[in-house]
């Protein structure tokens, strides 16, 4: 009776647990510092990401999204060893080192970043949707951005252009109930952003970002909509983030409390799925374990790999500034 | 030696803009009233009409918007042209030209380009005071991962036109308002490209060189000529492009001269003629007999009354005056 | 059984008619080179103006706008004078020749210009709000800007803080069915501007524009409530610009039909409260055109006056650049 | 001779603005998590409970729009205090900063002013990439009607940031974030201030001035000390305010030292240092014994990586390698 497969749910939970255990991993890279400047983590977000990267055509469609962008990159297929070592700075990374976490690129892979201008990114989304129909593919984009994203003019002046221009481009607004230190309340209006996209003549919706399932089925029933329309939809999705806005971020506790953020782990997404894969009898603790014993090994093993790659040359600080010059050089 | 044909400035950009839009169906054009209405300087009268609004595309007024979506089109491998009603209006767009555009190939290690194109108006035009007049060309100079060109003259807003549509790098191609109907002959050849990177020599001399580049350099020409009646050869050195700049044709002709002078529109105090003072001083330290002379616009938001406005612009006769300053 | 008295009828009437008639002239100097760069009348949209600058307590609250200022200007006790003189670029002017058409300020009588960027004057009346508020005054802020205008992202980025902060501006939209050359339909994904303000936390209302007396009743209620509520309200005002979109525009055959300006011209709101005055009995048609002459020889004579008085110095060029200091002189 | 204390770079900047806002209840500050979340490089921390929400706000991410308020609030006689949480996202702002806050008092004729302080870290922290890492100080130095100014040490971030906040026109104030944990020696006087437009001798020298602002100046103070080992008397000139700029102290160094170096961390080509390089080239044309050299930033978007990042900054030994060239 159920419309997943076993094998569907194997994915989704190792996908989200996969994310989880890099990200972790990520963590523990920073505080060695092996990374640094900004480094972001999705941990609490994963479902959101894994419901919305497999209901569309992986390699095909377009992907954007701001500095919050492993878990996109990863379930788009970018290898995870570029990923780490671009985090770690290495030349085998996504950038060669010279992008780190905030701007992992994979355009092969539809992945097209990876920005750190909040806000700055969502245009240029607009931009690969509107190549899409430009040309005639029927190929949608996947526009993400954060609820503090959300206050950035150049959004409605991009909805107001989706809606004129008939663009397919997905807004998803990653609600994670804060901007770095600043909560929902004290930086929206009205929180219900779901209502923004409203004004500009396009179909608007708030879901659910914690359950992993019912991501992936309304994810599908948009992306195919708006395959199918070209026109654009603006989503609000209701998540948390679990840890500090960035590696950087210690403060928790000035914006938020420990209670505050016990409650929200009973929502973990990853913890939901453990629950549903057991009473489906799919997995038992014992395989989860398994699982992520796996899972934990595999992420080692691409730490060791980014790690054993080598630092960037000094002389390619002037490389690939221009695809066919280089600029003045020295100081 | 291909055909030649006598059109404005104006023109020169039309003919450029109409020969690449049907050599490549990926260009397009997107700006607030270029269609339907042909531009505020009608510089895209007749496009809409041919081209229609797939690829003349009339933009809200949303200068971050529409320039965030044609560089989105740009990474996906489009080619906008991008035109800003006044140049002073791309102010609302520098967080989508410096961050993105200029900074995405780097950031991606090369793995993406992004070809496109910031053409309109830029400096002064007339009476339009203080919010519709600025010069942007020094600040796009400044910033790796831009090319800027400002053309002086037809034949030159015909080649560096085409070469910044096919170039494969974000181009800010400046177009002063006062030059647009100025006349000139212009190779009649869909392939002639005026290279970046290349000042040009437009009048040889022995006793001075005037540097400049876009209106200004028409404003040396005429310079030239009235010192020409007090016996002075001036040499008039047509920048042309800023970034790339070409050094070596500069400095060579301030060998030659002994005796430089950098002109621009833009406010003097920052501007890019500093660049070039600077470049020039140190590089020629030996070589000059005098200090290198800067004429540049007064440090003054523009104002509307012509009386004013007119103080504010450089004229001949400012560089004139400049020159007997160095003595 | 009229709300109105025949003295404030024809006071709406005399100002609607002064405006027309000045802007007119306005039109014909700069015809003859007396007026140069960018000029914009208000003609056809005189019912907006009158109807909310009565509304208000003049010199008190606060108003701004953009390029199409006049009206405003007047409306609030700008000397005639000084706003013809600013608009031929004399010393007289209200900014001594150094704005132009586009930057009237006259700030004593609670005018805060006349600004050129489409859009950019928005979150300085917030800001103008702001400061009302943080001075527990209560004045309110009309922040007038166009239809085009209601495209750029930061009037929502103003609206979401006119929301979060409650400020006590209203934003009105002046939609007068063109931004330049582009019509509402081509630079609008919903032509309907009024539901823009309802993602943030603020009431939103679509009013006619051409009935002043309808207008200035609506206008009177909303300001009432904003200055007793200290919240925003956002209010899309339907208008038509008879004229080009600026002194320079002879091209209107690009973007509409003679036909319908002319059908356009029928709701004009000077004949429309002519016909009110002729049927409530308070003017005939030979006091109408009494009333006209008499305004355009007022007119005629603030011409003159402005006219008369001499240009600016070119040593004024650098007046006022600072408050303290001069910039580095010469070329 | 009154008391000092020994403090950091970061809480003289706490200091002024705690002693002004106690002092005149007009002040406010606005910016990105400067209230709850004590701002990203903590400088506002103590002030949201102390002030609370209705002087000290939390501004939703919109650079554009808060500034705009803030400008708004200004032009009504308030006294704002506007933090960039990276003068990089100024850029999002500019219009706000160039078009209306520096142009209104022109464009009103003197009627309106418009006393704003914009504050924040500008130029390179560390590893924060490209989109980052932006110094700003040149180009709202080529705007007239804005003053700007960037302290080097802890006395001159408390007395310029209270000039700053006292002064009626628009101020833009740069914190580099590598100066933020800089100690010094700081006036303990709630109306010490010190005043725009004179530049400071940090250390006297005859051989060579190195000039410089902002966090460069520490990095000349340094070198300084470098070329004393090797016999060269470098005198370091710290500019202090770029806007109004203070050239009789700037050339009266050079002509006493007869070389110069401009030192400046932001991109090299096109930047402030090329100004201040011309205006030395000119008027000490014939003091100099040497061409005026110049130190600025690979003109790289910046990158990530800490060794590629390292390459673009300078340091020390660019500047005693620029010495060196001199000869
Ligand atoms: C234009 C701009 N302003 C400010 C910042 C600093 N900043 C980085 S992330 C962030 C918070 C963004 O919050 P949100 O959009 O909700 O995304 P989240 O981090 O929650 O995923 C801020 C203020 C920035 N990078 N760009
Ligand atoms: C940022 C910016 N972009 C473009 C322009 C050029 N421009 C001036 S007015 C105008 C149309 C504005 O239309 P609307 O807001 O409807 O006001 P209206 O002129 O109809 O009163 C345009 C595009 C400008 N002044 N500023
Ligand atoms: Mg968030
Ligand atoms: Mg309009």
């Amino acid at each position: 009776q159920y419309t997943e497969t076993p094998a569907e749910l194997e994915q989704y939970y190792r996908e989200m647990l996969f994310i989880r255990r890099f990200e972790e991993k990520c963590n523990v890279v920073y505080r060695q510092g092996k990374a640094g400047g900004y480094m972001h983590v999705y941990i609490g977000m994963e479902a959101l990401a894994v419901g919305w990267m497999n209901s569309i055509r992986k390699g095909e469609d377009y992907v954007i999204t701001a500095y919050r962008d492993h878990a996109h990159a990863l379930l788009l297929g970018t290898p995870a060893v570029a990923v780490m070592a671009e985090i770690m700075g290495r030349k085998a990374g996504t950038a060669g080192g010279k992008g780190g976490s905030m701007h992992i690129y994979d355009p092969k892979n539809g992945f097209y970043g990876g920005w750190g201008i909040v806000g700055g990114h969502v245009p240029l989304g607009a931009g690969l949707a509107f190549a899409a129909k430009y040309r005639g593919e029927d190929k949608v984009c996947l526009n993400f951005m954060g609820d503090g994203a959300a206050n950035q003019g150049v959004v409605y002046e991009t909805l107001n252009m989706a809606g004129l221009y008939d663009l397919p481009c997905i807004f998803i607004v990653e609600n994670n109930e804060f901007a770095m230190g600043t909560r929902l309340e004290y930086h929206a209006a009205d929180p219900e952003l779901w209502k923004r996209g409203l004004p500009y003549n396009m179909k608007c919706e708030r879901l659910d970002g914690m359950d992993v399932l019912q991501m992936k089925k309304d994810a599908q029933r948009i992306v195919n909509e708006v395959r199918e329309t070209g026109k654009p939809y603006w989503v609000e999705i209701m998540t948390y983030r679990y840890s500090g806005h960035g590696a950087a971020d210690n403060d928790r506790q000035l914006y938020r409390t420990k209670e505050e953020e016990e409650k929200a782990w009973q929502r973990d997404p990853i913890g939901r799925l453990e629950q549903v894969l057991i009473e489906r009898n799919i997995l038992n603790r014992e395989r989860l374990e398994a699982i992520d014993e796996e899972i934990l090994e595999q992420v080692e093993q691409i730490y060791e790999a980014a790690d054993a790659s080598p630092f960037p040359d000094k002389n390619e600080v002037y490389d690939n500034i221009y695809s066919d010059m280089s600029p003045e050089e020295g100081h | 030696m291909a055909a030649t044909v006598e059109i404005t400035f104006r023109e020169a950009l039309q003919k450029a803009l109409y020969e690449e839009m049907d050599r490549n169906a990926d260009i397009f054009m997107i700006g607030e009233d270029i269609g339907r209405y042909e531009g505020t300087f009608k510089v895209t009268r007749g496009f809409f009409p041919k081209y229609g609004h797939r690829r003349v595309i009339d933009a809200p007024i949303t200068e971050a918007g529409f320039t965030g979506l044609a560089i989105g089109a740009a990474m996906a491998g489009l080619r906008p042209v991008v035109e800003f009603m006044t140049k002073s209006f791309s102010i609302l767009a520098l967080d989508q030209i410096i961050n993105h555009a200029a900074k995405v190939h780097y950031m991606t290690n090369g793995v993406v380009k992004c070809p496109i194109v910031f053409r309109g108006p830029g400096g002064a035009a007339k009476q339009l005071s203080a919010q519709h007049s600025h010069s942007m060309e020094g600040w796009f100079a400044h910033v790796p991962g831009l090319k800027v060109v400002a053309p002086a003259t037809v034949e030159d807003a015909y080649g560096m036109l085409r070469a910044a549509i096919r170039d494969d790098n974000p181009v800010v191609f400046t177009e002063n308002p006062g030059l647009y109907t100025v006349k000139g002959i212009c190779p009649d050849d869909n392939e002639f490209i005026v290279p970046f990177g290349k000042a040009n020599i437009l009048k040889e001399g022995r006793d001075i060189s005037l540097i400049g580049y876009s209106r200004m350099t028409q404003v040396n020409l005429l310079a030239a000529e009235l010192l020409a009646k007090d016996g002075i050869d001036a040499e008039v050195v047509d920048v042309r492009s800023l970034l790339p700049l070409d050094t070596d044709t500069i400095f060579a002709s301030v060998r030659k001269t002994h005796r430089a002078i950098v002109v621009y529109e833009d406010w003097k105090f920052g501007g890019f003629g500093a660049e070039i003072a600077a470049k020039v001083s140190e590089a020629c330290f030996d070589d000059l007999d005098a200090p290198v002379g800067r004429v540049g616009g007064l440090n003054v938001p523009m104002p509307y009354a012509r009386v004013l406005e007119l103080e504010c612009i450089p004229d001949e006769n400012d560089v004139l005056a400049a020159v007997r300053k160095l003595g």
